[in-house]
């Protein structure tokens, strides 16, 4: 009984943290690009615009949702729902820290620890494809249909590289529970390497990385692998009929495979949450040195303002920023918070990358973008795999 | 410790995989270096293994490799053994046989089908090495059988020519019945033995119904006198000569003729225990060798004179068998490798020579075009005379001394037939190298590719009879029994020999026309030898004629045309008309196939289910 | 609670495959085959196979039937119209003849497994990728080698089939 | 005990009724549609309900064998899948239609 409550008491947190970081994850990309563009982005509705995703989440849910006539009713609304439930249910296998106990009872950072989490993720993103192919295909649409298709071949497409470069670090983990393929990154080599896939003996997983993070653009439809919704030549592509809430949940979805995507590549190559560097070398005052150097800058901005508002919205941040240092420099809630934040640092570089990347690269076209899975992603995802073996084989 | 000897047949396997299969697209000199290099490895692993076995006479080298037929009881494993006489066969066909593969290379280089010929050479040492080294019936009869093969492909080379390809086919077809024989023999062997090792087989052989085992011996003589060429079935081998003339020094003199006589040797103990075999073996050897030697005076193809003297000295061999002297038939059959391979290649460089002519009465005078040739060819031609100390004195020697305390008037024979071979060989010798060029075109030396083996095969015909001392060699297989030591037979075989030749030179030197006179004044004698006896056209006549029309008048038009074709056609039209019928049930629409389907797997279940299900 | 899930989860298998059958769009139809898969793949959890049940979510639902999805669109099936000729023996034989497969199984089903026993979820966790792997390299390495085999030439046909033009 | 729940536990033939009652669908469903995508899922429907016994067996036995069999069985019918549908690509290039009905150049 106890399990069920804590069970949903997690469920609640996770749930809402996540939303909310989706909502906000589009501002730091919309905040992101302007800045790579230089330009201002969301400025206006609350300081820096903070308040802009909750604006558009009002704003979206208030729109009218317009349903075209032509359409299959059932898989129409069917198909966003389809996309943001597959795109979420694969964040209750992720772990995002070691156990935390509260009151007396001990639990893990994570929903559902389940011993092949790696395939569950795998399983359930490669049916993630059907909310964007059916609604391609149930807007009836030319435009869409043609996107529904693209964005189905190249899931399957992607999905075999992916999958390889995700079973060489398996080699050498030797399991597919995720938690324990993160226990087995920690510690170090010669003292200071981290034992992270992407450095590990026998054979540094750095190309199966590279090889999965391209296959993970491609998976969740992000530039410059966005096919199914190439502005340019097919309108909007898969949503080009839809609108209001039902167009919310497909970019969610997109962000919340994002995040799964990047937290998959923290666990299995950037070691989860295990420091960059060993906490002899003082790595568990990064948090609170970054933290608190954020705080001054928010200060000094403060200061000195650029805009009116800044004198009173920068120090409260500042403030803030402080409160969070000060917390994460308190040594009781170091060894939970301290894995959280690592995990959290990394997945969020990630998630910096792909927003970065979207900001620089332009377009692949649809037959180089095949040409580039088949051809050249695939072999060489299934030689690393090979040399992994081999290696591994060796080594034992 | 194992020695590996598959190795030793399996390396020119390699080679005729490789020339076989990529051979067209490769250059001549990779084709020629593949096939002669593997050869010469197999040579170099058979001295290997001459050098590190040991005392082979103690103890054989046996290897088992794996299990090729198992039924019951009976199970032929694929072994091969090593033991004395396996070891001098060994050598002599890889020592011989790389000589003249390098020889070809030089010989073949303006044929066609280049590639072809080495891969069939290979292949041909595969199968011979195979059958040395068997160490059972079948597998030695699957060497047998494959030389058998190798020997058609390569009798038959220049397709072209139909004479050619129908030589094969004759001695594919005549040695067809030798095998016939030889099968007959193994079935014997295993319904007595109930195994095909020669191990057991000799092991038990002893305590066997003479009868039994002369109707063995018989049957693998039959088989024997069919690869060998002995009477009757000795006809293929003077056609064989169609074939290239390296393939006639190593197939049809050197190695795979004298299978026969190895196969014979092999079964000693069967034939010792069989004396009518013996006997009838001897007699057969005698005849042969008599009666080839007398056709070989008249012919005037110089590669048929040598054919039928190889088969005269097979006969020779097969006398050394039969009168009990096994070793000095394998003696002999070692030295008439070197020396009448030694001829059929001389004979191949003077062929060349000519441009190709074959008839000795258009040669002459060949003794200052090609010198080399010449004097090979005389150490050879010396050593079939008997001539000491030339190789072939002492085995023949032995054969005869062997015979003359079997049988005197055998050596008498014998005796004769030496003078005769030594007749004709150095008939052959004189019209070719004396007197004046009767062809057209200039003659030329051969290459170094092909006179090298001919120095190398000189040597050894000139030392390798005493060198090679096979009676000591295989003592301990074969004891020489101590025969009375007849001082004289020595001299008189020598004087025959020497009598041949100088008669020879009498006729074909001094005055050349009193061949013409004797052949006016023995006319009827002289065309009677000079086509051979007309074997051939009475083998037509008795066998071959009756066993065409038999089976084109009543096979083919009774039994094929009338009853065979009548049931098939009767089954067409039965299944036509039930066809019709069920026709009628394919509708071409799948959903009502699925339903047939559907009511055929509802009456399984039901069936089943009767039957009381598939188990507790 | 065993029973309480197997009931679930066979009922939503049944009644998508009933589904599956009953619509008369192939997409409707396909969809339904995923919930079946679906659903399968939460007994075989329960039974204990794990692996398959993942491996069965990946290949079948995340594969094989996108491939269907994925030709329903491209050939973009519509709905299968009433009209064109009905098989007379389908229509006579074809669903008697199914009921009667079915009630045979059935019977024959409880005869011969009368007390087969029963069983419990999560008595045994056998198939875990472990296992599976073990016993698929050792015992069935054969079996799995020559199905690798059937795939390339699966692959090879399919893609000589799918060509424009076999030129 | 012909089939009546056991207290926590479920008997082994249900399982097979399951997976029969499955089957039964499939074959019906290979039998009353027209539409070849139709009738290939069908097949696919049968496929699953002889793995599920597959793996109720092997349950039963505590053997890992009927999960490999499982496994062999997807395989093939990721195989069969492709070829199949490239059969109904090509089909569909050259007859314009789906419906098995008129793909009868069998007959006559």
């Amino acid at each position: 009984m106890v399990f069920f409550i804590i069970t949903i008491i997690k469920l609640a947190i996770i749930a809402f943290v996540l939303l909310t970081a989706l909502a906000y994850l589009q501002w730091v990309e919309r905040k992101v690009i302007a800045h790579v563009q230089v330009r201002m982005g969301p400025s206006r509705v609350g300081p820096h615009g903070l308040l802009q995703p909750l604006a558009d989440v009002i704003k979206l849910i208030t729109k009218e949702g317009v349903i075209p006539p032509h359409v299959n009713k059932f898989f129409y609304l069917g198909a966003p729902f389809l996309a943001v439930f597959m795109a979420l249910i694969s964040i209750s296998v992720i772990p995002f820290g070691t156990e935390v106990t509260l009151f007396g009872y001990t639990t893990k950072m994570q929903l559902a620890d389940v011993n092949v989490g790696l395939l569950v993720i795998l399983a359930v993103s490669s049916m993630g494809v059907y909310g964007i192919a059916l609604g391609g295909w149930a807007s009836n649409n030319k435009y869409s249909l043609l996107g529904g298709l693209r964005s189905s071949a190249q899931m399957i497409s992607y999905e075999l590289p992916l999958s390889l470069a995700l079973a060489s670090p398996l080699l050498i983990m030797g399991t597919l529970s995720l938690r324990e393929i993160a226990d087995a990154q920690s510690g170090f080599q010669l003292g200071f390497i981290p034992k992270w896939a992407i450095f590990s003996a026998p054979f540094p997983q750095i190309i199966s990385f590279l090889i999965f993070m391209i296959a993970a653009f491609a998976e969740t439809n992000r530039i410059p692998f966005d096919l199914p919704e190439a502005e340019n030549e097919l309108v909007a592509g898969f949503h080009v009929e839809y609108s209001s809430m039902k167009f919310a949940a497909f970019f969610m979805a997109e962000y919340a495979n994002m995040v799964t995507v990047c937290s998959v590549a923290t666990l299995l190559f950037l070691g989860g949450w295990h420091p960059l560097w060993p906490v002899a070398y003082g790595s568990n005052f990064v948090a609170p040195v970054v933290l608190f150097i954020a705080g001054a800058v928010c200060i000094y901005h403060g200061l000195n303002p650029a805009r009116p508002m800044d004198k009173y919205t920068l120090p409260a941040f500042g403030v803030i920023f402080f409160l969070l240092a000060a917390l994460m420099a308190f040594p009781p809630v170091i060894p939970v918070l301290m894995p959280l934040f690592w995990f959290l640092a990394k997945v969020g570089f990630l998630l910096f990358v792909f927003i970065w990347i979207r900001a620089t690269l332009p377009r692949f076209r649809y037959d180089q973008l095949m040409g580039f899975a088949w051809k050249f992603l695939f072999p060489v995802a299934v030689l690393n795999l090979l040399v992994t073996g081999f290696l591994v084989a060796l080594a034992s | 410790m194992t020695q590996n000897l598959w190795i030793i047949p399996i390396l020119p396997f390699l080679g005729f995989l490789v020339n076989g299969i990529f051979g067209r697209k490769l250059p001549k000199m990779i084709v020629s270096l593949v096939a002669v290099v593997s050869v010469l490895l197999s040579f170099g692993w058979v001295m290997k293994v001459y050098l590190t076995a040991g005392d082979l006479a103690a103890n054989p080298v046996t290897e088992h490799y794996f299990t090729w037929i198992r039924s019951g009881a009976f199970n032929v494993g694929w072994d091969y053994t090593v033991d004395k006489l396996t070891m001098i066969m060994l050598m002599i066909v890889t020592g011989i046989g790389s000589l003249i593969h390098i020889y070809s290379v030089g010989y073949m280089e303006h044929e066609g089908g280049y590639y072809r010929f080495f891969a069939y050479l290979n292949l041909f040492m595969f199968f011979m090495l195979n059958l040395v080294l068997a160490a059972n019936y079948l597998l030695l009869f699957l060497g047998w059988e494959g030389v058998g093969l190798c020997s058609y492909l390569l009798v038959g080379f220049y397709i072209v020519k139909h004479s050619a390809t129908t030589a094969g086919n004759k001695a594919f077809i005549v040695n067809r019945i030798g095998d016939f024989g030889f099968s007959l023999a193994m079935f014997l062997i295993v319904v007595n033995f109930g195994t095909l090792d020669f191990g057991h087989v000799f092991a038990a052989a002893p305590g066997r119904p003479t009868g039994t085992l002369t109707a063995i011996a018989l049957l693998l003589l039959l088989g024997a006198t069919g690869k060998s060429a002995q009477i009757p079935l000795y006809v293929w081998l003077p056609d064989a000569m169609e074939g290239p003339t390296p393939v006639s020094a190593l197939i049809h003199a050197a190695t795979m003729v004298t299978a026969g006589v190895y196969m014979c040797t092999r079964s000693a103990v069967i034939f010792t225990h069989a004396p009518a075999a013996m006997e009838t073996v001897a007699i057969i050897g005698l005849v042969t060798a008599a009666f080839a030697a007398t056709i070989g005076l008249a012919q005037n193809d110089i590669k048929k004179v040598y054919a039928y003297s190889t088969i005269s000295q097979l006969g020779y061999m097969f006398l050394g068998v039969g009168v009990g002297a096994f070793s000095a038939g394998i003696w002999h059959l070692m030295t008439h490798a070197f020396f009448k391979a030694l001829l059929f290649l001389g004979a191949g460089s003077v062929i060349h020579a000519c441009h190709g002519e074959q008839d000795m009465r258009h040669m002459g005078g060949l003794r200052k075009y090609a010198p080399i040739t010449f004097y090979t060819l005389c150490c050879a031609s010396l050593a079939i005379a008997g001539i000491p100390p030339f190789a072939g004195f002492w085995s023949k020697d032995a054969i005869l001394a062997a015979s003359y305390a079997h049988a005197p008037w055998m050596y008498w024979i014998g005796t004769i037939t030496a003078g005769m071979t030594a007749f004709y060989v150095w008939r052959a010798m004189f019209m070719t190298f004396f007197g004046e060029y009767r062809g057209h075109g200039h003659p030329h030396e051969s290459p170094v590719s092909m006179w090298g083996p001919l120095a190398v095969l000189a040597a050894l015909s000139v030392v390798g009879g005493f060198l090679f001392n096979v009676p000591k060699i295989l003592n301990s297989m074969f004891p020489i029994e101590e025969a009375a030591e007849v001082p004289w037979l020595v001299y008189v075989s020598v004087l025959a020999g020497v009598l041949g030749i100088g008669l020879a030179a009498y006729m074909y030197v001094v005055n050349l026309d009193l061949p013409e006179r004797i052949t006016k004044a023995i006319g009827g004698l002289y065309t009677l030898v000079y086509n051979k006896y007309f074997i051939d056209e009475v083998y037509d006549a008795t066998v071959v004629h009756p066993l065409v029309e038999g089976s084109r008048s009543v096979l083919w038009r009774g039994v094929d045309q009338g009853f065979i074709d009548g049931i098939v056609n009767g089954v067409g039209q039965e299944s036509k008309a039930v066809g019709g019928v069920l026709r009628l049930m394919q509708s071409g629409n799948i959903r009502s196939y699925a339903t047939w389907v559907v009511l055929g797997s509802v009456a399984l279940v039901i069936a089943l289910g009767i039957a009381g299900g598939v188990s507790r | 609670m065993d029973l309480f899930f197997f009931l679930l989860f066979a009922i939503i298998a049944v009644v998508c495959g009933v589904n599956v059958i009953a619509q008369r769009h192939p997409i409707s139809s396909a969809l339904s085959l995923i919930g079946v898969m679906g659903s399968l793949a939460v007994l075989y959890l329960l039974l204990g196979a794990a692996f398959i049940a993942t491996a069965q979510i990946i290949v079948y639902a995340g594969a094989v039937m996108v491939l269907f999805v994925f030709v329903i669109m491209l050939l973009n099936a519509g709905a299968e119209e009433r009209t064109g000729r009905r098989s007379l023996i389908a229509q006579i034989f074809g669903i008697p003849a199914l009921i009667g497969l079915l009630g045979v199984l059935c019977y024959f089903v409880q005869r011969w497994f009368p007390n087969a026993g029963v069983v419990n979820f999560d008595a045994w966790q056998g198939g875990s990728a472990q296992n599976i792997g073990y016993s698929l390299f050792t015992d069935y390495l054969l079996p799995f080698e020559v199905t690798s085999v059937l795939i390339l030439i699966a692959i090879l046909g399919a893609i000589v089939l799918a060509r424009k033009e076999l030129d | 005990m012909n089939g009546l729940p056991v207290p926590n536990g479920v008997p082994i033939s249900w399982f097979l009724l399951l997976s029969a009652v499955l089957f039964a669908l499939g074959v019906a469903g290979f039998i009353i549609r027209r539409n070849i995508l139709t009738v290939f899922m069908c097949i696919e429907l049968m496929l699953n309900a002889v793995n599920l016994t597959f793996i109720a067996f092997a349950n039963q036995h505590r053997q890992v064998s009927g999960q490999i069999f499982t496994f062999f069985v997807m395989v093939v019918a990721a195989a069969e899948a492709a070829v199949g549908l490239a059969i109904i690509l090509t089909v569909f290039k050259n007859r314009e239609t789906l419906n098995i009905d008129e793909v009868n150049t069998l007959r006559n």
